[in-house]
């Protein structure tokens, strides 16, 4: 018979075990120690006046009304083109397009265009929209610049949930007589919904807190008013507090923090909203 | 749905107090407000021409926008007719006269205030007591890439330490001016230096760096003054003050910090004064350049300067007084003067004549 | 035996079908012709811009000061910075991405695992201004307390902080592959009498691996990506060197540099950045391509 | 069986199996019933009508055969169901032979229908009573698999055996008195012999009814238990 | 061989009420008729010549090794394997002497009048009960207003479901049991009334109970449509239909009725096949 | 049956299933030979072996059928597989019953040694010969599954009967005419009946070969083909 | 419950040549006794006092409705239950005596001597066949320098696989057939040399001829170690056990002799689940 007492403590798996423990929390930690660090820095400056004023070239009068009106505004703007055709897209190349070599090429281009870095897309928008179509920097140049920067998020998104939709329900409805988009429509779009809208609510959220390709399409650094239309002048949170950063002055350091303070908030929402519309999905699933 | 999620988000961490009257008080009515009005241009200029703006919303709600490209984006902009108002910080050069003149733009030049080019180091930088232009030249001039990259290469006496370098980007009329000045050709320098359009950049390099040096508009300096430490410049020209000189209003007005002392501008574009609200913010700010431009950091024009600029736009004259563009050293009084006398440029050589 | 069958025959398909199908194909061809786009742009000013500059020069050549006196056209130095800043991102992101995806798929119950993985995503979400103030202004200074010598601009804070944010890409591809190793491949390993430990790093990372690789090679594609970090916190200086201490310039951070001054079209400037972003796109293309392969292996794999 | 089948139509399959075999059993036992009265009133159209009924079980046997095929070619039948479903396939052979036997009496009955009566019937009669009894305990324990019943239906064999010895006798007796009786006589001696066969195999049947109920082959008893401690190679 | 089938069906010796052979015909059902039946996916032909009659009213099983083309056959009858992707057809299925494959054929009309219900019991989860029931007329734009509830009504019935979910019509499709699932997928595919249902594998993903449920479900059903359904387990082939066709590398190898073909089949290659000679 | 099955332990245990079965007719042949070789020679310890025999079939009747149950439980045979299993669970029974009646035979031999030899024995012998033959050929046409084997068997059933009628009616012939014979005479004509029964069962097995190869039915077959037509409700 | 296995195993009437009842039995084998065996999965107790005794050297199937604790029992018997989240396990499993519920006992020891084999075929990816053989030695460090071609060889063999992969060593393991990958993670597991073979459904995932040959390979390692097989096909388990344990709702109902087990039943529990009684 052997023996089947245990000869030593494995120290190896305890380290190991530390190791991976310490490879979560110490992220998390510096997460959690950022945003201290921000908001104790900025929140002094966090009053209902900071979100409704207008920029002043003093630190203490200046507020970020017209960037927030205008990353609301270019956000919509954005999600309003991005996800009618990511969507579009997306059911087209999973539900019509025939999945033969074509599909293939799609498929990598649509992975790429995600990996694509965004200062390229600015230099897209800067030369389709900005100049060739003559948009200028207005909110309609940077929300159709924002929207080829997402939609290939919004379509991945929206193609793997369109996915899970089991190919036995499509073929339910068809062989119930169904025709291909009624099939789409009533059985492919409202299970595929919840994975649409955590994709779109996370292409937001990125939407939201980009900054390099309006640098490069050209949002406004001072503003003294709100949008009032797709060719109006804008600014962003992102813009305003890199250019607060960008600033030698320290209090305009404190009102980076504070926006800084926003923009989370904001983003930290729309992910948490995206997480919660994902796990009712997967519950849903289950 | 979006919109909402963003407001209640947004709104979580704020009291939802009433919109309260701030600055931007008649924001709320943007419905009376006209067309937008576009500023762009000099960085240099960009503290002032914001609290032109600033100040102006307070008292006519309006729909400005100011950007800063640098001088010579900002150019490119007025000369094409996207924007109303060009800051600059050095005259419009030939070349963007004649661009101008292709497209029809014509403009009345105003000059706001006074700059001076701060050279800047480090407080902890124990070595450098003042600099003659010519070692600024040995720093900075093309031939230097790569090569002058030691403290003692400027002077032997100095630390054989490496010597880093700050200063603006290159579409800025500040790098325009201090390569004409010192290099003695514009738009020539090393490239090998931390160079950017970001001032911060250049101002937190040189506050944290012993071995740098840098250089930027007046007001940069002003502002943080406590973290840097200036260096008077010694032109080597006896009539400009003898040794070195620093930077300040006085020797600004006094016209002895040389070669680094510069006029900063605005162009207006006559068709945009065509527009109430521009000709409103163009004479608001005329009126209040002084005022301001000492708040921001810059020097203000003395009051008979003043008084001439106002005169001449008032008078819409059009055209630039420095047809043959930046000229290191002129000084603006003289160039009021000789205009004064007839013999300005631009309105008789380019630019079409406005009555 | 002929009762009234319903006739199977249609004249025409229903013409709602026929606009819809069209519609879509149109909404499905924006990103054919995006990735059109992108290439035509960046083809076209690059191609203007080596009329003017020798390939060789922009291969060969050590230095990039296209817009000073001294014009080089060397992208190296700003190639150097990419990879150095990615590089150090990249340090920090994988071995963190790595143990905290194990952590998360081997030692964590899926109540935990439920929280940890969005917790660990929003690192991912956080905007990157924000990160390029948090490493400007937080961790240079502390890094600044440990090496004085170190600049107000450097390649490694903006490499410390761009790792943290590239640490939830590599942790979650990396969760993802490694979770879709059969349950059964671990408890056949452990039915075998092998430890846990060794389980993990002889059988499931094996397994893994090309989710694995595919998850760093996207993370580094993201991190040579990167703008605003590095064009906050890094410095905008090009120059050829591995010194994480002194202020680089990345490719990204170049492009952004130069379109905040607004240049002029036509300008060599102007040519400069779309060169800069040709060369970014097709270094980020190969990679994303790699790492598209190899998670779709490990996808046929498992 | 107090649980049903969760497949109802197996549920059915199977009860319908198990009716029509009692109902082929019953039908040879009225072969059995109209045979002997046929014999006891020289009925020869009784005796031609056994003949008759004899087509029909043996259709009886052909298609309940095909049923348990089928059944266990659909069902896979496991434990009592299986056991359920081979007894049948053995029992319908018994059944058969009840149903031969009784036509074996009925074509005796022919033969001595021709002939003058060699003697009265009445206690042949009276034994196929007793078998008929014995046999319809049998098919009434295989209807409700009642294992009591089918054990004294296999206790009772013996009364069938006496009676048959007795019979046997009491002819013997009678043809070695009178040789002219001796034809007959072995008729009259095969007919007594085929009722005890038919007791035989309602034995046979209450042994299968307790192999079906309780799993248990009873068959051979007394050898099994003799010879299993011997012979375990 | 249709021939043989129906003569044997009448000849055999059993007496026809018997519950064995019990299942229900409905003579005047609606036939189907595969004529030289050839499918393909793209080079690979995975039908080849397939022709054989399916009675009107009868439950036709279809058995045969994995990837033998059961599947595709059945789809072949209501065009579902056109959707496949380099998928092809040739030959001629005659649905009552109709041919579907006629260029003027609609598919989507043709799949009204031929149903199917698949292995995994699959309703819609987004719907409740009452509106999976509904689904097929409803994407198909024919749900008269009044008519929902009858219809609703009328089709659980028929599934043998009524009973169970009168109560809980508003629930959702996916709170259901499997078995009662896939009763509501042919409750489902019953209420756009077809006249032939196809069934590929639908018991394969129960457990024995529910299995049982649905066999019972196609006892009652048969006689009212006309059933083929595929099955890989003999056993079932044999408890449900009345005749059982053996498919082999795509061809059809013996068409006969069930109760013949599992006890005495007359190819040696179904024999094989039933009694597990396969290496 | 020339492809095998996948599952050769299946293989196996099904041609152990038939070869069992063969090694069970054997022994009842054995048994057969052995009680008429006892008759002629009146040979009571030979009778009395043959009767030992018996336990030895009786077991297996008993392990065969066992062996068909596990078989139908594990295998879930089916087509010609099904057929012989099932075919084995009736023919246990049948080749039981040649054992059994070769014990018949073993124990009239018994009663007829107490008495003075009645008559010669060897026609009786030629007869046993003839039904051994048979019944071989029978079990043959089994081991190989042999249509052809099979049908002569129930050709040659005749044969046998021809042969107990000549017997018989020689018997009876001599009871008839010496009273003191008809006991003795009772029990050879009891023991031609029982070879005449082996002969029917060996019909039964030959029957049952021609059912497993062909899945055709042929027993009752005169009158199944009469009623098919008439009896179709 | 262990005097009536011996005792009937020995009692039958039938010779113990006979290939129905042939499987060899290793009397001398590694026994398992679990007594009083609870098993929960945090709250929910999935196994309720188990007492059984599985014969050294013989085949134990066990078999049981769906998630009736089936799986979990095997489980407890080599401690891979308590890997699960918050698995737990009361009652004592000896094997040959030796309680493996210990505090000193180290799993992953025990492990080694109690093999298992899955469900799916699950070679490891990454290795090729030769590597798989020896992953569990290799893994442990315990692959003596010499040793490593013969033990592949054995192993394989043992496994009825050497033949058919002789030649391709190198190759990866997930280029054989499901069946051959299912003999070889039995290979695998031979390899580390274990007393007793736990196979939780061996052969659910393989089509019938594999699962044939997975089958005769029970039959030929029956003997050489004591192997406890999960099965919810009773043929199955029919065909390759000597005992049958019954499990329902977490409690063992009857461990009988399979033979008995499967055409006479003891308990009526028994009978009503092996007879299709569930509703
Ligand atoms: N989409 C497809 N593309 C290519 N070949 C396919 C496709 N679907 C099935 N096949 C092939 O066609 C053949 C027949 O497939 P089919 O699904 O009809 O078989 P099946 O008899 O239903 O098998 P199973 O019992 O496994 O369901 C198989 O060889 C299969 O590999
Ligand atoms: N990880 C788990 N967490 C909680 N409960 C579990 C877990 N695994 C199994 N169970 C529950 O434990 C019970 C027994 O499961 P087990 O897997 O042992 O059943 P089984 O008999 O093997 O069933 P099957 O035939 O489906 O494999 C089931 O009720 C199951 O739901
Ligand atoms: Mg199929
Ligand atoms: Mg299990
Ligand atoms: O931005 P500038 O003022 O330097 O042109």
């Amino acid at each position: 018979m052997i023996a089947m007492r245990r000869r030593s403590v494995p120290v190896g798996e305890i380290v190991f075990r530390a190791l991976c423990l310490g490879a979560v929390v110490v992220p998390l930690v510096a997460l959690v120690a950022l945003l201290v660090a921000v908001i104790a820095e900025g929140v002094g400056r966090l009053d209902a006046d900071f979100v409704m004023r207008f920029p002043s070239r003093i630190a203490s009068a200046a507020g970020i009304l017209p960037a927030l009106a205008g990353s609301i505004a270019l956000v919509l703007l954005t999600m309003l083109i991005a996800v009618p055709v990511a969507v579009g897209s997306a059911l087209y190349l999973e539900e019509y397009g025939n999945r033969g070599r074509f599909a293939g090429v799609i498929e990598v281009n649509i992975t790429n265009l995600a990996g694509v870095p965004s200062v390229i897309y600015g230099l897209l928008g800067l030369e389709i929209f900005v100049r060739f179509l003559a948009l200028r920097q207005s909110l309609i140049a940077g929300a159709l610049t924002l929207s080829l920067l997402v939609m290939p998020v919004i379509i991945t998104a929206s193609r793997e949930s369109i996915r899970t939709v089991p190919n036995a329900l499509r073929e339910a409805a068809l062989g119930m007589g169904a025709t291909r988009w009624s099939m789409v429509r009533g059985v492919v779009l409202p299970m595929a919904a919840p994975g649409m809208i955590t994709g779109s609510i996370l292409a937001l959220s990125r939407a939201f807190g980009e900054s390099a390709p309006l640098i490069i399409v050209g949002a406004a650094t001072f503003i003294t008013f709100l949008p009032n239309g797709v060719m109006s002048s804008y600014s962003t949170l992102p813009i305003q507090i890199f250019n607060w950063v960008s600033r030698p002055h320290e209090a305009f350091q404190t009102n980076a923090a504070a926006g800084i303070v926003v923009l989370l908030a904001a983003v930290l929402c729309l992910n948490a909203v995206a997480v919660l519309v994902r796990h009712r999905l997967q519950r849903r699933r289950n | 749905l979006a919109s909402v999620l963003l407001v209640a988000c947004g709104g979580r961490g704020e009291p939802a107090a009433p919109a309260q009257q701030g600055s931007g008080s008649g924001a709320a009515t943007p419905a009376v407000l006209g067309a937008e009005i576009r500023m762009d241009g000099s960085s240099t200029l960009l503290p002032l021409s914001e609290a032109v703006a600033e100040e102006f919303q307070k008292q006519r709600p309006s729909r400005v926008t100011v950007r800063a490209s640098g001088t010579g984006g900002g150019f490119q902009k007025f000369c094409s007719g996207e924007i109303d108002i060009a800051g600059a910080s050095r005259p419009i050069r030939p070349a963007e006269l004649k661009a101008c003149a292709d497209k029809g733009v014509a403009f009345i030049e105003v000059a706001a205030a006074y700059d001076a080019l701060s050279v800047v180091v480090n407080p902890q930088n124990s070595w450098v007591d003042f600099l003659t232009v010519a070692e600024l030249k040995r720093m900075w001039e093309p031939d230097a890439q790569k090569r002058v990259t030691k403290w003692s290469q400027v002077r032997s006496s100095w630390p054989d330490e490496e010597i880093r370098l700050f200063g603006a980007g290159v579409d800025s009329g500040t790098y325009d001016y201090f390569t004409k000045a010192v290099v003695g050709t514009e738009h020539a320098s090393r490239g090998d230096y931390t160079s950017s359009e970001d001032d911060n950049v250049l101002v937190q390099g040189v506050t944290t760096d012993k071995l740098a040096l840098g250089f930027f508009g007046y007001s940069y300096f002003a502002e943080n003054a406590g973290k840097l430490r200036v260096v008077p410049i010694d032109d080597g020209i006896a009539e400009n003050g003898p040794g070195p000189v620093s930077p300040s209003a006085a020797t600004v007005l006094a016209g002895t910090y040389q070669p680094l002392a510069r006029p900063l501008f605005v162009y207006v574009s006559v068709a945009s004064l065509a527009r109430p609200e521009v000709k409103a913010l163009v004479g608001f700010y005329v009126a209040n350049a002084a005022r301001l431009s000492k708040e921001v950091g810059f020097i203000p024009l003395a009051a008979k300067t003043s008084a001439a600029v106002q005169a001449r736009f008032a008078g819409g004259k059009t055209g630039t007084l420095f047809a043959d563009g930046s000229a290191v050293g002129v000084k603006l009084d003289d160039a009021l003067r000789l205009a004064e006398a007839g013999q300005t440029a631009g309105s008789g050589s380019g630019a079409p004549s406005v009555k | 035996m002929e009762h009234d069958a319903p006739s199977l025959s249609r004249v025409q398909r229903p013409l709602a079908e026929v606009v819809i199908e069209a519609l879509l194909r149109l909404a499905a061809m924006v990103s054919v012709v995006t990735t059109a786009a992108i290439v035509l742009t960046l083809g076209l000013e690059s191609a203007a811009f080596f009329s003017e500059v020798a390939p060789a020069d922009f291969l060969f050549d050590t230095e990039w000061t296209p817009l000073f006196a001294q014009q080089h056209f060397g992208i190296w130095p700003l190639v150097c910075g990419t990879l150095l800043t990615s590089f150090i991102a990249m340090m920090v992101a994988v071995p963190f991405g790595l143990l905290a995806a194990i952590q998360m798929s081997e030692f964590s119950s899926p109540r935990v695992r439920f929280w940890l993985k969005p917790s660990v995503e929003v690192l991912a979400g956080v905007p990157t201004v924000v990160y390029g103030y948090v490493a400007l202004i937080f961790v240079t200074p502390v890094l600044q307390q440990v090496m004085p010598s170190i600049g107000a601009f450097n390649a490694l804070a903006p490499g410390l902080v761009m790792g943290l944010m590239i640490m939830p890409t590599v942790a979650s591809l990396s969760e993802d592959a490694i979770r879709a190793v059969p349950v059964s491949l671990r408890e056949a390993s452990l039915g075998l009498g092998v430890g846990r430990v060794s389980t993990i790093v002889r059988v499931v990372l094996p397994s893994a691996f090309s989710g694995i690789a595919a998850s760093v090679i996207l993370g580094t594609s993201r991190a040579v990506g990167e703008t605003m970090i590095v064009a906050i916190a890094a410095g905008q200086q090009p120059r050829l060197t591995l010194d994480p201490t002194v202020p680089i310039a990345t490719m990204t951070a170049f492009i952004v540099q130069v379109s905040m001054g607004d240049t002029p079209q036509g300008t060599l400037e102007y040519k400069s950045i779309y060169v800069v972003g040709a060369a970014l796109f097709v270094m980020t293309f190969v990679m994303n391509w790699v790492s598209y392969k190899l998670s779709r292996r490990y996808r046929r794999l498992t | 069986m107090q649980r049903r089948h969760t497949d109802s139509a197996f549920e059915a399959e199977l009860s319908e199996l198990c009716e029509r075999l009692v109902l082929m059993a019953e039908r040879a036992a009225v072969m059995v019933e109209t045979s002997v009265s046929a014999l006891v009133a020289r009925d020869t159209v009784q005796a031609r009508q056994t003949l008759a009924l004899d087509a029909r079980v043996n259709r009886d046997e052909l298609e309940l055969d095909e049923m348990c095929l089928l059944l266990l070619a659909k069902r896979q039948p496991m434990a009592s169901d299986l056991r359920l479903i081979a007894v049948v396939l053995k029992l319908v052979t018994d059944i058969e032979r009840i149903a031969d036997l009784a036509k074996n009496v009925a074509e005796r009955v022919l033969d001595l229908n021709a002939e003058p009566p060699v003697r009265e019937m009445e206690d042949v009669a009276q034994m196929c009573a007793l078998v008929l009894e014995i046999y319809r305990e049998s098919i009434a324990a295989f209807a409700t698999l009642d294992v009591v019943k089918a054990r004294t239906v296999i206790e009772r064999d013996d009364e069938i055996d006496a009676a048959y010895h007795t019979l046997f006798r009491s002819m013997l007796l009678q043809m070695v008195s009178d040789t002219a009786t001796v034809e007959r006589g072995i008729h009259v001696q095969s007919v007594v012999k085929y009722l005890e066969r038919i007791g035989d195999h309602a034995t046979n049947l209450a042994e299968h009814v307790i192999f079906v109920a309780e799993g248990l082959d009873v068959r051979h008893r007394g050898l099994a238990s003799q010879e299993g401690g011997s012979d375990g190679q | 061989m249709e021939s043989e089938q129906e003569q044997e069906a009448g000849a055999l010796g059993m007496a026809s009420g018997s519950v064995l052979r019990g299942l229900p015909t409905g003579a005047d059902g609606t036939s189907i008729e595969a004529l030289g039946l050839n499918a393909y996916y793209g080079q690979k032909q995975v039908l080849r010549e397939v022709s054989m009659k399916i009675r009107g009213g009868c439950v036709t099983a279809v058995i045969g090794p994995s990837g033998c083309g059961k599947s595709t056959f059945i789809r072949c009858l209501n065009r579902m394997h056109e959707l496949g992707a380099g998928a092809r057809v040739t030959g001629r299925v005659a649905l009552d002497g109709q041919d579907i494959y006629a260029p003027t054929v609609d598919p989507a009309l043709l799949r009204r009048r031929v149903g199917m219900v698949f292995q995994e019991p699959n309703p819609f989860p987004t719907m409740n009960i009452r509106d999976n029931v509904l689904s097929g007329l409803a994407m198909t734009g024919r749900l008269a207003a009044g008519q929902a509830d009858e219809i609703v009504e009328r089709s659980l019935r028929a599934a043998a479901l009524w009973e169970e979910v009168r109560d809980k019509l508003k629930e959702p499709g996916l709170g259901l049991s499997g078995g009662q699932q896939q009763r509501l997928c042919i409750a489902r595919a019953l209420a756009v009334e077809p006249d032939v249902l196809l069934m590929d594998e639908p018991c394969s993903a129960l457990d024995p109970i529910a299995t049982a449920r649905i066999e019972e479900l196609i006892h009652t059903l048969a006689g009212k449509f006309t059933i083929v359904i595929v099955t890989h387990n003999m056993q079932q082939a044999a408890r449900v239909s009345h005749d059982t066709a053996f498919f082999l590398g795509g061809a059809l190898v013996e068409l006969a009725p069930t109760n013949r073909l599992f006890t005495s089949p007359r190819d040696s290659r179904t024999e094989d096949y039933i009694t597990g000679k396969f290496g």
